[in-house]
């Protein structure tokens, strides 16, 4: 075992070795490691390079705030993903990894080239240059830099891993698993309120993983942990770990992402790999605890130099040192802990460097009892060493001037500049925060959500005060859900309390202006960048984050925000407050796009609804297109048939014997009550006064805007009942409508709307021998009194039916609904009945053309949205003498009355080809671009039928223009086409009478 | 995710359930051919679009299926109130001054 | 059309129910009592209540809309049409609009969690609601502690068990 | 103003970067300007810099409630394009395009115009009929815009997923290629820059209480959180507040504000070389000169000026480019956030005169507003110059809502059957 594991030491493993590799290297491993500390047992500290200069870098923390040390992991084919933190992945067998942003290798960088020209590479530099020559900008200068930056590869393979989706509601949940987030958890829990209790980490217990030296209650840390573990299991809190809280939302919905199997060696078979839990608690209490600053100052980034409590953390969860002689730097008291855990553990202390002149006394006494070396009121101003910290060099600081400096031989650094309450979830809900000047940070202030904060997480240090803390949010939070707990109060020994001072760049007696002092580290934006960036006129933090993009990093601003800001204000010369924070955006850290899926992937992604009919036509080898939220059937290609051809076939069959077609996916609404007919008048343009029962009759409806909104044929069936059809995408669209003015403008009308749409399977006949079909079939209907446009209930092949007698292909036609469970039977009935006239099926291609060669608009296709009845050519369709309907007054607005709208028309090319649906229709085909154009082809088709292509098209003031010819340019020449009716086939309408 | 109080079901709802319906008491004129056309415009187009508590139409569209009047302020999303359509429009100026 | 059964594990039942008559009645406050006396069946004022009575039962949906099932509509719309001039409603027929699922088994709640928002859990034993799974609305009866009915309308019925096949899976997968 | 180029960088390289002084100045107001506008962002600071470049008004502020660029120009998906349909559309967004083109020498500052090209998916008949209306109308237009085979698309963006079992398979594609992005924050910092330059006031953290109108009715300045400002001219470039302003004005405006919301991937090395929308599947999505995958999503339901936006959309923003991108699914999500965008009834701007005597407005941009920046900002400098419409801007009108003669771009890809 490596010198730098400890027999025994920490929480994991010791009997459970597990190899990974790391740059093609295979390294031994502990269960319960992360990938971090192993490699950092295995004594490598290199991990990655940084964003701009290609720095080498190591792990600077123990957390899911890592800016540094981001790796490649992956899992086999299509389990490839980027930019994951070495010290939160942790290690699984055959976990393989890979160093990212350095070519060709970690240890021997050819990007790091730009860490020479620095200089050049200052805050905003982009803005400024590239710009000449301009062709240059495309072609060199962008892809420079694009390729420059980047961190990461992307996968470049399907994922195959399931991602899942859960609501949870629950009374409390409890962000957090520390000392604090327990302590509230132990009092809720005996309110009998349901309890959660979420932290992003393996394990609960926050940082007193990291602190087993502390005695609560009586008992050693860990000792304590489990028992309160057991504790919360008893009163059946749900914990949940490696579960982070992604996202704070209106009224304590908040985001939960729970990682499930990445740690796992063989996930279980169909195991989602994360799950996105979208929590509503009427109670929250945020315990996510302090994050711990860097110091800033020159060579802050070297591999080695790293945060003391996560040296701590490495140690004494990990059983690691991170080195033989670590030095230790800080502003704080608690980097001193570490020092001596460390010490305690057979490191040599090189020496405490604490830039504070006066130091508590015990820590004076722990130190001296270790032997170790304290430099008190000492800056540094430098680090040594290529891939690694080899030394730190040191000045005393006196009166604020700067000593001399020595150079102290290490092999690590530990920094400590204080601690910052994580805001990140406070701040998703637009809580206000308030500066502590004591403190040198934000508190968390107004809340806007019912919520409490506890602990580090609003500026305690130390574990009584903590658990303390935790024990009153829990209080508050069970009382706001007007329950009661019994307090209590947690015994603390052999505490860590501690303080500190913060600071912007530390004192150095170098030139500022060379010193390479980082603030954030992955974007590599350093001190002098930010004091640059207010140098030239950005005022607010935001202004600088977008100049220098510190902050921006994948840890968002965890490691630079504070910092940052210190620097800024000090630079602008205002208070910290004055210059103010950016926004914490959610989520608190980078989050796969799976877990937002969801299950909305594949064939789920959503909802695909089908007919009752719809099996029949798959076995067929229907070819299908999606309609709004439908699949229909397209055409029923013939083996060697294209779309074309089956096309063709299926018209002409139609048209000269029999064809039929599943129109099961128009809207149905049922209109039932004594104030049915007047509801109607209201709605739809058309008047329905004088509708018999029994007939039917083409609706349109509009919007109030008068533009066309909807169509369908529908039928009365009695004085108090319409059967009324929408187009198939209208369908929600139209009875949302007329619910809306029910309800909320014609509250008075007797008459009640039902959706029955999948009530009902209809299917259309058509052609001249549809009633040979239809008619042996029909029991119930007295012919005689059936002429087109009737409507009566029957049965149908013995099932009870819905008939319409109607057309939309000109042909006689008809429309039988059936209860959709017999859909199917009744098609099969058809079609046998349909047998000796050779039925054919047809899709709603078909469609399309028949009804097209008749002139039958389609809403959507030769409506647009702006399009009027008048416009369309359906003036017929008003209800003249009606007073009032949907959208009549605004069919007297000037410029819907004025000339020159676009009016629906016929166009015949003069060449016989087919017009492109879209192309455009101008006057003057040799007019220069832009050209002036008078509309545009609606619908275009071969029509089998007519032997010749049909197009309908809208037409500046073109009801005035038939028999006109007009022009439209295509790109491979001009098209002249003569305005002509939009009736192509049958004008007469003979076939009707048949 | 909004939660929003449906005034008829009597419970308070996931967002996801209701669907937005605009800006509430903009009744339809009982004679719109009465109207100049920048009246009608007003009734089509014109909207208070209020910054703060803002009168606004919500339907339960998969629950009770009834459209119903809420108050929100719109800076904070929070409603202030919901009531059934045709219930007067509430006089929010205590609440106000309470703010 | 036949029930189809479903071998699933006893932690969770998907059956998909033989259809039986469903119809919607809409009528408003003054004529409920009128209605109720036609069909025999008590109809309850606040919503998600139900009742039952000789096979016919009754879900209020709105406050004018109930859900209606019984073995068998014709008598029902008969009945009530008797005194349509006097009570006007509307009772449509809507028994092939949905079919119904039964779900049951210790992890149901957890299966409907995956795609209602609301929470279910909260839902009274005997009582109902409309709402909504994943994109599709639904009728949710809760007949016991881990027994419920869902209407789903039929052409989402895919969506919806394709759903709750992935669901399944998933909790069968223990993680 | 210091001139940027390769040699002023290297030159202050050498020096510790000790010569660049502040971009702009952060002015105090004067007692009185010829011409207020009322919103720093790319529109506002594009108008006052035509204003005093092409017209030789320099008497200008523009005064913002917070930091300029800090609405919805700093929080935008930076797509710009032009391929609209209908000729008023596309004039004005093309007249923007040409400006964009050159806008980095212009103005003295890199906006990384980056030409990827943007290319709309089309998923089913309509999109197809749709998107060929598009084209065959740019065509004559004289704007860029063709169609593509979806094998075409996929070899143009080689993520892309045209598997015919896709829920919404892709039929073809729309790619106009001169269109692509921009570096949003700089747009604004360069007119900035060059704005005040030419001498406009830049008021920052100085919110709009009040237009002041005089006994004749016509505009005479704005009151603001830093006293009364004399104002011969006042333009309303607020975006999402401008419903706020305008009322204090008297005018009432066919206005609604949405919370949209957009995000960015983890930065990865490049991967993904154009811009691609999908309005069927809600997807809009680009990389950046950073890395990162900027994604777009739809607006919430409801309006709202809280700067906050719901899960469930972005769950669904996400699953869309996941469903159009499987090779996406386990890149991360590193920051999100929201804006306020305000939608007209037909979706198109109001740019130009009001009611109001020497009061003008720019809004509605809906989602598309950053696109517009130079075109909108050019346009509206001549009408407030002038006190006439430009030919470009002339159709949107606030007249049109009254008229009827409305612009509806999302009306002419409604679909139905």
């Amino acid at each position: 075992m490596s010198r730098y594991r400890i027999a025994g030491r920490g929480r994991v493993d010791h009997g459970a070795p597990i190899s990974f590799t790391f740059d093609g290297k295979t390294y031994p491993g502990l269960r319960g490691d992360t990938v971090a500390s192993a490699l950092l047992a295995n004594g490598v500290h290199l991990m990655g390079r940084s964003f701009k200069y290609h720095r080498p870098r190591g792990a600077v923390t123990a957390g899911s705030e890592e800016p540094n040390a981001l790796i490649g992991t992956s899992r086999g084919p299509g389990r490839f993903e980027p930019n994951t933190r070495a010290t939160v992945q942790e290690l699984r067998k055959g976990l393989v990894t890979e160093s990212q942003n350095k070519w060709p290798r970690l240890s021997f960088d050819i990007g790091a080239i730009n860490d020479r020209a620095y200089m050049l590479f200052s805050a905003g530099f982009y803005y400024k240059t590239f710009m000449w020559p301009k062709s240059f900008w495309d072609k060199v200068y962008e892809p420079f830099i694009r390729s420059a930056a980047g961190l990461g590869k992307s996968p470049t393979e399907a994922d195959p891993d399931r991602y899942a989706a859960r609501y949870l509601h629950t009374d409390l949940l409890i962000v957090g698993g520390g000392a604090a987030g327990i302590a509230a958890a132990l009092v809720a829990a005996k309110s009998g309120a349901r309890v959660v209790l979420v932290d992003e980490n393996p394990e609960l217990g926050g940082a007193l993983l990291s602190d087993p030296g502390v005695t609560v209650e009586g008992q050693p840390a860990w000792a304590w942990l489990d028992a309160s573990l057991a504790e919360l299991r008893a009163h059946g809190v749900r914990l949940m770990t490696r579960t982070t809280a992604i996202g704070y939302y209106h009224q304590n919905f908040v985001g939960l992402c729970e990682r499930l199997t990445d740690h796992l060696d063989t996930p279980p078979a169909n195991a989602p790999r994360e799950r996105m839990w979208r929590v509503r608690a009427d109670q929250v209490v945020l315990a996510q605890g302090a994050l711990e600053k860097p110091l800033v100052f020159d060579g802050n980034d070297r591999p080695g130099v790293m945060l003391a409590g996560a040296a701590q953390t490495y140690l004494n969860r990990y059983g690691v040192r991170v080195g033989d002689n670590p030095a230790v730097l800080t502003s704080h008291d608690s980097a001193w802990y570490a020092a001596f855990d460390l010490a305690d553990a057979g490191s040599r202390i090189a020496a405490i460097i604490d830039t504070r002149s006066e130091i508590r006394a015990d820590l004076l006494d722990a130190a001296r009892q270790r032997g170790i070396r304290v430099l008190q009121g000492h800056t540094a101003t430098g680090t040594k060493g290529r891939l690694r910290i080899a030394s730190v060099r040191v000045n005393p600081l006196r009166g604020g001037t700067v000593g001399a400096g020595r150079e102290i031989a290490c092999d690590a650094l530990l920094m400590s500049g204080g601690w910052t309450p994580s805001l990140h979830l406070f701040s998703h809900t637009k809580g206000s925060l308030a500066w502590d000047a004591d403190s040198n940070t934000f508190l968390p202030d107004r809340k806007t959500e019912a919520c409490q904060i506890a602990g580090a997480g609003r500026g305690l240090w130390g574990y009584a005060p903590v658990l303390a803390d935790g024990v009153a949010a829990g209080l508050a939070a069970v009382a706001a859900l007007s329950r009661s707990a019994g307090a209590r109060q947690f015994a603390v020994a052999n505490d860590r309390p501690g303080s500190g001072v913060s600071h912007t760049e530390l004192p150095t007696d170098r030139s500022p202006g060379k010193a390479k002092a980082f603030v954030d580290f992955q974007n590599d934006v350093t001190a002098k960048d930010l004091r640059l960036a207010v140098r030239e006129g950005m005022r607010s933090i935001e202004h600088v984050k977008r100049y220098t993009t510190n902050g921006m990093a994948t840890d968002q601003g965890k490691m630079s925000n504070i910092n940052g800001l210190m620097i800024a204000a000090d630079a602008l010369a205002k208070a910290p407050p004055q210059v103010g924070l950016t926004t914490f955006r959610p989520p608190y850290t980078p989050t796969s796009f799976g877990a937002f899926a969801g299950y909305l992937r594949g064939q789920t992604f959503q909802l695909t609804r089908k007919t009752p009919i719809d099996p029949w036509a798959e076995a067929q080898g229907a070819v299908f297109e999606p309609v709004a939220q439908w699949r229909r059937a397209w055409y029923f290609p013939k083996p060697g048939e294209d779309m074309h051809a089956a096309v063709a076939r299926e018209c002409l069959a139609t048209r000269a014997s029999v064809g039929i077609f599943d129109a099961s996916t128009l809207g149905k609404i049922e209109v039932a009550g004594p104030d049915a007919v007047e509801f109607m008048n209201r709605m739809y343009t058309n008047p329905w006064t004088k509708l018999a029962p029994g007939r039917c009759r083409y609706g349109l409806l509009l919007g109030e805007d008068g533009f066309i909104r909807d169509d369908g044929v529908i039928g009365r069936l009695a004085n108090d009942l319409f059967h009324v059809t929408t187009t198939t995408g209208g369908a929600a669209r139209v009875l949302n409508m007329m619910e809306d003015y029910l309800q909320t403008e014609w509250p008075d009308l007797n008459v009640w709307l039902t959706s029955t749409t999948e009530q009902w399977a209809t299917v259309a006949l058509n052609g001249p021998n549809a009633l040979a079909v239809l008619k042996p079939l029909v029991e119930g209907l007295d012919w005689d009194d059936f002429p087109h446009m009737s409507v009566a209930e029957c049965t149908v092949a013995g099932l009870p039916a819905r008939l319409f007698r109607l057309s939309f292909t000109g042909e006689v036609g008809f429309e039988v609904n059936v209860p959709a469970r017999h859909g199917l039977a009744l098609w099969t009935a058809l079609m046998d009945a349909g047998k000796p006239h050779d039925i054919c099926p047809y899709g709603t291609e078909t469609m399309h053309v028949l009804r097209a060669e008749k002139g039958y608009i389609i809403v959507g296709q030769d409506t647009d949205g702006t399009v009027t009845p008048q416009d369309a050519g359906l003036d017929w369709a008003i209800g003249k003498a009606k007073p009032d309907f949907v959208g009549k007054r605004s069919l007297s607005r000037p410029d819907i009355v004025a000339g020159g709208r676009k009016q629906l028309v016929g166009l015949l090319t003069e060449d016989g080809s087919r017009l492109e649906e879209g192309a455009q229709i101008v006057l003057d085909p040799n007019q220069p671009l832009p050209m002036k154009m008078v509309g545009h082809v609606t619908s275009s088709y071969d029509s089998a039928s007519l032997g010749h292509p049909i197009a309908m098209a809208v037409i500046e003031g073109g009801h005035d223009r038939m028999g006109e010819v007009v022009h439209v340019p295509m790109p491979d020449g001009v098209k002249r086409a003569r305005i002509t009716s939009t009736v192509f086939y049958d004008p007469s309408g003979d076939r009707l009478k048949a | 995710m909004l939660l929003i109080h449906c005034p008829y079901c009597e419970e308070t709802l996931p967002e996801l359930e209701f669907a937005y319906a605009g800006e509430a008491h903009i009744a339809r004129p009982a004679d719109p051919s009465a109207l100049s056309d920048e009246e009608w415009r007003d009734f089509l187009f014109i909207r208070t679009n209020a910054r703060g508590p803002h009168f606004e139409r919500w339907r339960h569209i998969h629950g009770c299926a009834q459209f119903f009047n809420a108050v929100r302020d719109t800076v904070s999303d929070r409603f202030l109130m919901t009531y059934k359509a045709g219930a007067p429009r509430p006089d929010l100026s205590p609440k106000e001054d309470a703010e | 059309m036949t029930t189809q059964k479903h071998d699933f594990s006893a932690a969770l039942q998907i059956e998909e129910l033989a259809p039986s008559a469903r119809l919607s009645l809409r009528v408003r406050p003054q004529h409920r009592a009128q209605l109720a006396r036609a069909l025999g069946l008590d109809l309850p004022v606040r919503i998600g209540d139900r009742t039952a009575a000789d096979g016919r039962e009754a879900l209020c949906l709105g406050p004018d809309e109930w859900l209606i099932l019984a073995p068998e509509a014709s008598a029902l719309t008969a009945a009530a049409a008797a005194i349509y001039a006097t009570a006007p409603h509307s009772l449509t027929e809507i028994s092939d609009r949905e079919i119904t699922l039964r779900l049951s088994g210790a992890s149901v709640l957890d299966l409907l969690a995956t795609g209602c928002p609301r929470d279910i859990a909260a839902l009274a034993e005997g009582r109902g609601c409309r709402t909504v799974f994943d994109s599709a609305t639904v009728t949710i009866w809760r007949d016991g502690p881990t027994a419920f009915r869902m209407d789903v309308w039929r052409s989402f019925l895919p969506h919806v068990r394709n759903l709750m096949a992935l669901a399944e899976a998933e909790l069968a997968a223990g993680l | 103003m210091t001139h940027f180029s390769a040699m002023s960088l290297l030159k202050n390289a050498l020096t510790g970067h000790k010569g660049w002084r502040e971009q702009w100045p952060d002015s105090q107001p004067k007692q009185e300007y010829d011409v207020v506008i009322v919103g720093a962002g790319g529109h506002g600071l594009g108008a006052a810099y035509y204003l005093a470049k092409e017209h030789g008004i320099t008497n200008v502020a523009v005064i913002d409630k917070g930091w300029l660029g800090g609405g919805n120009t700093g929080r935008n998906t930076t797509i710009i394009r032009s391929n609209y349909l209908y000729d008023e559309s596309a004039r004005l967004f093309d007249h923007a395009l040409d400006l964009w083109d050159n806008l980095s020498q212009e103005l003295n500052y890199n906006v990384m115009y980056s030409k990827r090209g943007v290319m709309m998916l089309a998923h089913n008949v309509p999109d197809v009929q749709s998107f060929q209306r598009h084209i065959h109308a740019n065509r004559l237009n004289g704007v860029d815009n063709r169609w593509l085979s979806k094998e075409e698309a996929k070899a143009f963006c080689p993520p892309l997923n045209i598997s015919p079992d896709a829920r919404y398979p892709v039929m073809g594609a729309a790619l106009q290629m001169r269109a692509g992005t921009a570096r949003h924050d700089a747009v604004a910092w360069g007119y900035a820059r060059a704005a005040a330059a030419r001498g406009v006031d830049i008021i920052q953290n100085c919110p709009v209480t009040a237009i002041r109108r005089g006994p004749d009715g016509a505009v005479i300045g704005v009151d603001t959180a830093k006293g009364f400002i004399r104002a011969k001219k006042v333009a309303v470039s607020a975006a999402g507040h401008t419903s706020v302003v305008m009322d204090s004005a008297g005018v009432r405006m066919p206005l609604e504000s949405y919370p949209l919301q957009a995000l960015v991937s983890e930065p990865v090395k490049p991967i993904f070389p154009c811009v691609v929308m999908s309005n069927t599947v809600h997807a809009y999505i680009s990389q950046s000169d950073k890395g990162e995958l900027v994604i777009g999503s739809g607006t919430d339901q409801y309006t709202s000026y809280s700067q906050r936006g719901g899960l469930p959309l972005i769950e669904h923003t996400v699953a869309a480019i996941c469903e159009v991108f499987p090779i996406f699914t386990r890149m991360r999500m590193l920051r999100k956030w929201g804006g306020i965008v305000d939608v007209t009834p037909d979706r198109s701007a109001i740019l130009g005169k009001t009611p109001v005597k020497g009061l003008y407005v720019n809004c509605g941009w809906g989602t598309g507003g950053f696109k517009a920046t130079p075109g909108a900002a050019h346009t509206l400098a001549w009408t407030v110059a002038k006190d006439e419409p430009h030919p470009i801007n002339a159709p949107f009108t606030l007249e049109r809502f009254t008229t009827g003669r409305l612009i509806d771009e999302a009306a002419a890809a409604a679909v139905a059957h």
